[in-house]
């Protein structure tokens, strides 16, 4: 059962130790080292096996997922805006957050069907790639309007330079170069140490979580509702388009957890330089404060279940 | 020892500034600055969580008068709306005035 | 550019007081703060071991003089005899007084 | 031989390193990260132990453990307060640090009779939880008396909300609950690294011994004569409770090293908070200074040599 | 509550001197002092590699006037020309002045 | 072919990150860290091989190791200072930095032969730990000349008791000590994450390189063509060496590369202290900016192939 997969308890006990206010912390330059390990782990993972297929194969999946990413935005957005009354640019930021992905939300969703033994797509960390950087678009451009054009340029740097970005992309390529083989002499440490770097990356994260209820208080009940039930209408997207591109039971539930994930390392970063006067801890304090949360304790296991229903064949 | 009198601007303000606000120093004539990492609390809230999301900068830049000045207006129309930014200055005796 | 004169306060202490003097300043009306680590050597000797268990802490406030005083004689009271901290105040102009 | 021992080779090099004042040091968020990881790879190896047998076959020897933890302090106050002349406050506080444990000297206790392969009992970390805190209470009624009940849901935090604390028992607990399937993928990083690990540890250790030395010529001679003197006594209690127990050599000899092993990570953080009028260089000192370096160079292999004497037949 | 007027010195300096200047501090009668590790940019161009080849620390002594002189004079004859390094003084208030 | 080694691709990452000027940087933390491991690492390593055999069969290839180290500041600063008009204090600099070795070089050759499957001399880390020092002195005493002599012992510091030099013949000697089995417990840091560490050391190289531009353009192209034509005639001479102590092919690749090489570890911190009026970015732009890069991605394989002509029958 999922809450028994260690690495989640790493997460559990960040929170208590949070919540008691414990002086427990990760060095920032711990956290930030060992998020840089989990991104590069994963973009080499995806890159080795693009090394192992034609492109060509998975360029109609990875339009699939990327029209996907720019569709999610466009349905996060109207509701924030309209429903939950947020001023545009607040409202733009966080649909651009919910549009993208969430890489620690990925690596749980991955060690939770790797400890079920359930198989799933090895090249799904292209699709976290993929889904990186659409909605940071569709979130500028809806909140800019193409009146941004003339500081495209600009903007890309914040887009496609974040560190987020590039280390995965790096990795991504390093992997697909060097290959399966080229790979083996850095597996020590970037697959091997992975579920345990991770566990390290979820006991900052559940202090993290703590320290974000504060300013979720103030951004008021109607984000708690949103920053649930959004995630479980996007994994409902990404499940379905994951049956119809016909994946594999692991890699619908994968794409359903993408789907219902909420970036907190690329968007913010890149939303805060290029949408300013959207308050960044609405966006945070949603994502980190109730999605990831959400997702990894209780969305997982319930995609999952979901998934099994439209695949009751189990494939 | 001859000392001359300049002024010293201190900024505190979000990490992911640096590389606009240095870029702005130097426009605005600053012949150097020193910065350290630092976390806080004010009116934005507190800002002190990892990978660099939220965490802040102090910037110290040593000059005369009028660049102070000019830097510091600059900067509030540039930043103070939207970002977690406060500065102040004060008066500091130098050594080898011709460099600030 | 108009501004306005408004005290920094300085306190520099073992880090292990940072909740409780955040406390403190909070209490007698700091409108923020800024935090950055620090080592350093006074009357209590040497402190730059890790596993922070003897790093110090430099704390500024900027704020009115009336509150830079009471926290100042507050945080003697309660710190001076027991724990390495030194604090001092200057003067220093602001931009947006009413924020401090 | 002991001095073979390649993790305290680095010890040897960190002290040799400080006293040539070299530069070298290890960046304070390694030295947190290593600390760390030997925290939560300790409480995490106990709790899969803990995970194997009824919690109650080891409720009497848990309880006369604490009561070893309780026991130890009182005896070392009045040396040092009465011998010593030392100040009620500082006494106070030094024998709360040598009636709990180092995490540190645990782990090169470990790895000592491991590469001597002499069996141990799994699960002693469990003790050396559960030496952590009894020894601050008594620390704490002795400097404060019962006058200090009013606060004590205060002093609760700063006790059991230390991170160290917090590492080990939450290592603890996610090992017990995981138990050890559970923490296979997680093994790379928290058991299969731990030498080296300790290893860094170790070598920062060594610098850090010698920056107390300063302190400890302060201190005065009684303090470096109790810092020899008091472990070994402790570890002739720790050795015989081993003994009455039933332990198996080794695990008598892990009790012994407990014993005689003085806290500096749990204790001095609490004890600053708890009695700030007591002066933490003294203790840091002895505990860094003196009995460190004492217990991983002579000690262990003294109070191995001794249980043997004990127990003739091995066991 | 009674203050005393002290001077703040402080010295911005490739962190590889800290040894040395913290020598010299204690020779010329600082009582002590506070370090912060920073980066920074000046004549000798930008500081802020790792490896700590060429970080800079910022150095802050709480002292008598004289003695801040005596200082700067100093650190300036011995390190000006070859290292990177800047110092400026200013005034502060600090309480139990008897410590400076 | 070298440039699939995914390690250099991390470099390659590193250095397109930052002609893209992304804010990807490695906490200086983990930098301090990463390095740590691999002068540990590399020393490790050859103090085993130095256990494995009588010290006094080294003894001469160690002698004439250490001219070499000698020899090529010797030849290095009369090209600087006649024909590129340097300064004495910046040649004699430079002329130290390029007579001593880069460590980082040393594990990228040594990862190249490893991936190639090309025997070396496994004591090969013991040349690198005897070539660190005698440039540095040569170096001072061409700056200072004998007058130095009255503060040697101030400057022996500077020089032996960096941190470079502390860890690499520490873990020399640890491994000397200790042992091929002794080191075996902390074999899994230390030797199975090598590559790991390695390529995100490399990845900051990168980083680093690309910072070093700006200062490279200031020192004027007679530089540059210096940081690439000196480390080819200095391969041909360690190349040589190599050939004339009879190291096998691999032996004799990593020789040449060693001599080729340009310290930016041990070096630059030695020689501020020893030579102030030296300015130090000409000495790391030319071997971070240049030389550096040239020989990971160029050099390596240029002077393997040419070992191949001196040594048709590969070995
Ligand atoms: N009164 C104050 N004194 C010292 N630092 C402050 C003060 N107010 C704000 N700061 C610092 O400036 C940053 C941005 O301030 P704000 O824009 O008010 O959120 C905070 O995170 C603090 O680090
Ligand atoms: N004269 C001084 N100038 C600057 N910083 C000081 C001075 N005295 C003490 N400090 C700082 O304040 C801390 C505590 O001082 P003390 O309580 O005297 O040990 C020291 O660790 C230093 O970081
Ligand atoms: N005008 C300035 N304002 C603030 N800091 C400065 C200034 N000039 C130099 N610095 C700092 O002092 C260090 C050494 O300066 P320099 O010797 O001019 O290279 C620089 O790396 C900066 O950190
Ligand atoms: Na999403
Ligand atoms: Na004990
Ligand atoms: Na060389």
């Amino acid at each position: 059962m999922n809450t028994l997969d260690p690495v989640v308890l790493f997460f559990v006990l960040g929170v208590l130790a949070g919540l008691m206010r414990s002086d427990l912390r990760l060095p920032s330059a711990i956290y930030d080292f060992v998020t840089m390990l989990l991104l590069l782990a994963i973009g080499l993972k995806g890159g080795v096996e693009l090394s192992r297929q034609p492109l060509v194969e998975l360029a109609p999946q990875m339009l699939a997922v990327v029209a996907m990413g720019l569709l999610l935005p466009l349905l996060a957005y109207p509701v924030l805006h309209y429903l939950g009354r947020l001023q545009r640019a607040d409202a733009a930021s966080i649909a651009a957050h919910y549009g993208s992905v969430s890489v620690g939300t990925y690596a749980v969703v991955a060690a939770y069907l790797t400890s079920q033994s359930i198989p799933f797509e090895e090249y799904m960390p292209v699709f976290v790639v993929m889904l990186e950087v659409p909605a940071i678009v569709v979130g500028i451009v809806i909140a800019r309007g193409w009146a941004a054009q003339h500081q495209w340029g600009h903007l890309a740097r914040e887009i496609f330079l974040g560190k987020g970005v590039v280390l995965l992309t790096g990795g991504l390529l390093i992997g697909w170069i060097a290959g399966a083989d080229g790979v083996l002499p850095i597996k020590a440490l970037f697959f091997d140490l992975f579920k345990g770097i991770l566990a390290l990356f979820l006991l900052e994260m559940g202090l993290i979580t703590v320290s974000q209820l504060g300013d979720l208080r103030r951004s008021g009940l109607f984000l708690v509702g949103f920053a649930v039930v959004f995630p479980m209408v996007a994994a409902l997207i990404g499940g379905s388009l994951g049956w119809v591109l016909g994946l594999t039971e692991g890699g619908t539930v994968v794409l359903a957890t993408l789907a219902a994930s909420a970036s907190y390392i690329a968007v913010p970063a890149a939303m805060r330089m290029a949408v300013p006067e959207a308050n960044p801890s609405l966006s945070l304090a949603a994502a980190l404060g109730v999605t990831f949360p959400f997702n990894i304790l209780l969305g997982i296991p319930l995609y999952h279940a979901a998934v099994r229903l439209i695949l009751p064949d189990g494939a | 020892m001859h000392t001359e009198i300049r002024k010293l601007l201190t900024v505190i303000c979000e990490a992911q500034l640096e590389p606009r606000v240095i870029a702005d120093l130097e426009r605005l004539g600053a012949h150097g600055y020193t910065i350290t990492d630092a976390r806080g609390k004010g009116a934005r809230g507190s800002r002190n969580a990892g990978w660099d999301r939220s965490a802040n900068i102090r910037i110290e830049v040593v000059c005369e008068a009028a660049t102070a000045t000019a830097i510091a207006a600059d900067l509030r129309k540039l930043y103070y709306e939207n970002f977690a930014m406060i500065l102040f200055m004060s008066d500091v005796e130098v050594l080898r005035a011709e460099k600030f």
